[in-house]
């Protein structure tokens, strides 16, 4: 099983989310983050004193898929997230060793 | 304390020794001094007056309530703003374009009269003030200048999350410096809608209707909110942030409108005037509980589960619906008039939504239709009033407030443009448009 | 400005020509218009009427803040709904209830008269008020109004965050109409508490006991909180969402308690009244002063750190107390009579916990016990107080609410059930009972 | 119904029976009784009171909203105790401090009279209470607590999130119980100040400067915050927590103001004095309009976005600006007068940043630089002011207040220390001094 | 070294750190999340609008473990924050490289 | 690619994210957490009732990096969030499988 890590813009949420369900993953851990990158460092204006904005609010998506799924998966939200615009995110892909779930404490596949 | 002076005055128990009354028995004159007339006039308007203020800070709690928290500081600063710039036009020009005193350029419709408001000297002598069986010329300007910020409040709500703040505020300087004034002019100001026997005692038309119809034709020429409604049409329901804040703004303008309605009887010299304000009060009390009380009914009926946010707009409904009538009603009236400003909106609110019309705060239903729902119901209680006259003001004053407020929108969008581009809408109009976030520790969606 | 006044009048400086003196020198009259005396007591119960009003938006605020986020909505909806519902309900029945005006069913007992308030025609004459030498019944309605919903306002903090909306609003109705308007008419409406000799002049036990006492039976039948109490017994505090707007509340509460105890000296038409409401400001922001202090210093001293919810409940512990008595004390006197409120707070909101009473607002400190203390403090400066009276009538009224109260939450337990589900309260009443959040955009823990 | 009275009087329409008229024409008396002056006087000041009051509440939202969320609930309670303890020491000590009313230790500079404040008797009769002239004594007791109380609540905003809790309270006694109260008596007092002809209406300079002063002189020896500026010398702005709270505690100071001003006429007896209210009222909310407006196009202008924390400030200092003489200036010219106010801010907050002065709330330029700018201002309207004289009384007082101020918080940091740990600091003065949080459940950063 | 990340129902957070610390477990990270899962979609009615709440506020847990302890974790948080109700949560383990506790700069288990 | 979890105290984040940037880290994810650690556990009283504090506001960074710098990074965190006070914080290192960048779709460490 892969652990699939992605932040995307707030607005893409939906979106995502929909995509995601299309494709038949039936759940994930969604998470209000800050986010440094590329699109980091404008600078504003607080009461005179200038500033620069080094986080912007970004959604980071944390779901556990079959390994055989992953591809499946990055492709979904790779497409629904990308506007084209500097900021759109990342993914990332980790192997998970095992998976439980809480309520039956089933494992493996079978929890996902 | 209290039965004391009640049974002593109506049953005749023993006295409990009230100052008031002995002193008052022996050889007090009966009538109040003409001076005193003025000064209780007068301290009508100022207490009035800062009661309406508050409804100022009521606009703002209620919207910054009702909108996401992306767009909290561009809502707040509207509303600081439009309410400080509705002072100096106010001032400027609309005080005297409102009350000509008889000075028409187009009789009974144009005011004469083109200066700013000017005050009576300091410490003017009873013989000197400008109308001696009315009031302070000040406490009048300060009263009479709440209204007009009124107007101009309600707007800011429906067009909210997606206007620009410039041209929001450009309109707001032609609202209150001529749309409001010159209408106004035709009821309150002796024009022709007075002499056509209109009655709109606190403004149900004359303020509410015209701020809602200044904001439906906003929101038709803005448009939805990105969002608002799904390519296949659903409604897709956009949470205000802090429904704290919104019941917030609520009960302070439900406080607002003791003096919004109470200090319209513009007299509290004579026992049949704050007799009459008394009413006023309590009516206006009523009429905002039965609107509160048939939206919670609905709402439970209708969808299972009361909502708040339409118990809000539903108290609201009902005070904007007593507004232009509230001392004729029984106090059972007024509740039932209240009551059906609250119908009003659980029936606006999602009617609007199918028609795309995306009002953020619900002024519309609140505002303009239980403003016209109000006017009409003066004919219930008021034997002055007739239905014909009163349904002609509204449709008078309202094609008025659409026409020109169309005309100065479509201006603003040809030449500077209203709506903020789809990624500020998108990122929130606050970092967008002023780089700063009301609640920049709290983690967003 | 400020100085010249007092100089010329007391010690006789130049005068700086201050109109108001000329003017009342030559020969005006002395004594009040009895018409003036009127307006004025009328303009009393206005203003002190829309500053009790003002105190809904203090409950709203201060149990807002003192609740989870998860039950804020809920909170919220009780707190308008219960206002709108108090206005109705006193209307149709509680105001004659509670003034039978000497026409009795059981002399002294229970009022006569059943049927709904009826307020003074449309600018009424001077020989066509109800009573010449009180005020307008309109006014005195929307004073005495005001009261019965703080009554109800005080309930709904105790049993925050797991009773039902709708058996809740019923117990609202019942206690409105009924339980407050019936033994209030024992002392304000001339019944038999008032012929004892019992004193409380803007209602310690009137209004806040009672209010204390439906709410403890309520607590007591409901029951604490899911993780108020470990299975050990130990205390689990559950911290309030939001300190900001309770305090806001508590400020709101202060500054509406002018009205409630100024308004309560009935007249404003004397000297000797208005200097009497000049002492009740002072006194009752004196004791509010006082409870705060009070409470901030115990806290420190008890637990080495003040405690902000403490010193909220503190001031308000204040008011409560000076309630019954704000005219006779000193300044002194007043100030130590609310650090005794405060002190009770300190003292029984942990002692209430060791009893498994779950309050989570502390209304029962504030309101019931503040309340009895305020009551029996009578006797320290008012020798028209007796203490065995002022302990009977306590007694009188607490067993009466009680009884009433209990009967009523039982009979609503057995019928309808007054608990959310488990599951309901661990996810919150905003969600399972409205389907609605207060912050939809906070994380939340 | 609101034309009628106008074109009644004005351009003689029709008469639509308005009773004040009708039954003031029928041979009442034209003058004012001078026990209704009295009681008129003791209303203004009740009123007044209740709205100044309303202002802690102001500073409280204010500054909760302009700090960090780890230092809120430590903000909120200075707020509550140190308004509490104004009220008590007050009433021990500062009330005779400040109206010694002739009897002076040293003549025009320290009162004679060392005791509490003592009211009128209850039910006093017109020839028993102390000033028949004036007002009763406990309305202006009422009235005159309110400026002290605020005096003090603006320190606590420019010394937030860093000052120990109990030395706070402790420069708030003496402030409130002797240093205010002292130099108010040169002027209000009859001192002086007075003496010299030194004009300060409602208090730019008596209390506003006073706090400001206080604040500044805090300032310098406590310090800015931890990572307030870099070692580089860079300015870092740290953001307030909820701009909406900030919004509404300036608000409420607005409303205040309308008391603060308008009451400090200090009577409302004749019709010159109604008259003069009026105009007080009006020209106080233009010139808070005038400021707000003024930092809107400023900020918009220099940084191409507006601040809104800074229009919050503007109008603010508007009303500082006008609070030396807001009866005589024009509507104009008081709009004007505010504006100045509003660039003062704009220019003067980055101002103090480079001198790494850091006041949290932006007070010093609100209170200290617009006060210095209303009293000089003083002499653009009123011609009895001289420039020598308040430039003179300007430096005498910020003199004082300095001195006194810096040697108590100087004495208070070498034996308590004022200054919370560099670690407390860090976490937070919540959690540090107070464990408890404002907002438990949202996530901070 | 184990990372074990665990989603569970809020107000079970007390219970669980309760049962971790009982069988030695020193540390964690806790997170507000919104999850989405089989228990979501249940619809709401906001001013007349229906809409479906998709995502349910979850607490997720954190922990790095030695290896060796990683069962036991896994049983003491499944056993804790079971309810049996759908929305119970799930368990992922995930392998760990390194550990280094900032303090001391100690690495491995030590740092645990 | 490592993806690097570090835990420290809310106020160094900051610093922290300057030291990274500064060896050139040009991205990263913060989530404000609650930590549980050797620091929780004094207690607070709240109206008049004792509890203890065992959650301490915190501040999670997650980067993901190219393994050869993930030695680096570690070291720049460590130097720059220690106060040598307990609660200083936590160092994990796993190990990424892939890294997509949803923009452009570059994978592996041209995404980082
Ligand atoms: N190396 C990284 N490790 C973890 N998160 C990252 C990394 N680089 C970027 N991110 C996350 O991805 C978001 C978008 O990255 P950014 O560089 O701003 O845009 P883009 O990927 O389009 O160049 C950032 O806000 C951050 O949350
Ligand atoms: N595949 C997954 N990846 C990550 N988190 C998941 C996944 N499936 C479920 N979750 C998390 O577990 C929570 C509970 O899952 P859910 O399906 O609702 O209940 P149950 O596990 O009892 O069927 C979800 O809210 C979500 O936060
Ligand atoms: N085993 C662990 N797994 C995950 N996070 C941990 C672990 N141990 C500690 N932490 C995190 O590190 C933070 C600091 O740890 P703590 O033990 O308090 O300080 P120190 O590391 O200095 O002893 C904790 O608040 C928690 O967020």
């Amino acid at each position: 099983m892969k652990l699939i890590i992605a932040t995307i813009k707030p607005f893409k949420l939906e979106d995502v989310r929909q995509a995601l369900t299309d494709i038949g993953i039936k759940g994930m851990m969604v998470t209000e983050i800050k986010g440094f990158g590329s699109q980091s460092g404008h600078t504003e204006i607080y009461r005179g004193a200038e500033y620069a904005v080094n986080f912007v609010p970004k959604v980071k998506l944390e779901l556990v898929v079959d390994a055989a799924m992953a591809e499946q998966v990055v492709d979904a939200i790779t497409s629904t997230a990308r506007t084209g615009k500097i900021g759109d995110g990342k993914i990332f892909v980790l192997d998970v060793e095992q998976t439980i779930r809480v309520r039956t404490g089933e494992t493996g596949t079978d929890a996902i | 304390m209290r039965v004391s002076k009640l049974k002593m005055a109506i049953i005749g128990g023993i006295a409990l020794g009230v100052p008031s009354l002995a002193m008052a028995q022996d050889a007090a004159p009966k009538l109040v001094a003409t001076d005193t007339v003025f000064i209780l006039n007068s301290l009508l308007f100022l207490v009035g007056g800062f009661l309406v203020f508050w409804m100022a800070a009521g606009f703002a709690m209620l919207e910054a309530g009702l909108v996401r928290s992306k767009n909290v500081t561009m809502q707040l600063t509207k509303n600081v703003v439009l309410f400080s710039l509705a002072c100096v036009f106010y001032y400027l020009i609309g005080y005297n374009l409102m009350y000509p005193l008889g000075t028409w350029s187009v009789e009974g419709v144009l005011s004469g009269v083109f200066s700013t408001a000017v005050l009576e000297a300091v410490g003017v002598s009873a013989d000197a003030v400008d109308d001696y069986s009315y009031a302070a010329t000040g406490s009048d300007f300060f009263f009479q200048l709440m209204f007009c910020a009124a107007t101009a409040s309600i707007v800011s709500g429906t067009l909210a999350e997606r206007i620009k703040l410039w041209p929001f505020l450009i309109f707001t300087v032609i609202l209150t410096a001529v749309i409001y004034p010159i209408q106004a002019s035709w009821k309150w100001g002796g024009g022709f809608l007075d002499e056509m026997g209109f009655l709109d005692f606190a403004g149900s038309t004359v303020v509410h209707s015209v701020g809602g119809w200044a904001a439906l034709a906003g929101a038709l020429i803005l448009g939805p909110r990105i969002g608002k409604y799904s390519k296949e049409g659903r409604v897709i329901p956009i949470p205000g942030s802090n429904l704290t804040l919104a019941t917030l703004g609520t009960f302070i303008l439900w406080m607002g409108w003791f003096g919004f309605n109470g200090g319209s009887q513009l007299a509290m010299g004579s026992i049949g005037d704050v007799a009459d304000i008394s009413r006023i009060f309590s009516n206006t009390n009523a009429a905002a509980a039965g609107g509160a009380i048939a939206t919670l009914i609905l709402t439970q009926v209708m969808y299972k589960k009361p909502d708040l946010t339409m118990i809000l707009n539903g108290a609201l409904a009902g005070l904007v619906s007593i507004t232009a009538e509230p001392l004729t009603p029984s106090l059972g009236a007024a509740t039932l008039i209240g009551a059906v400003g609250g119908v009003i909106v659980v029936i606006a609110v999602p009617m609007l939504d199918r028609m795309k019309i995306d009002d953020v705060v619900g002024a519309i239903p609140v505002h303009l239709m239980s403003g016209i729902w109000g006017t009409i119901a003066v004919v219930f209680t008021n034997t002055d009033a007739s239905l014909s006259v009163q349904i002609a003001s509204i449709l008078i004053v309202g094609a008025f407030v659409v026409v020109t407020s169309s005309i100065l929108w479509f201006a603003l969008k040809l030449t500077m443009g209203i709506r903020v581009s789809e990624e500020d809408e998108i990122n929130g109009l606050d970092m967008a448009e002023l780089g700063m976030e009301a609640y920049p520790e709290f983690s967003r969606r």
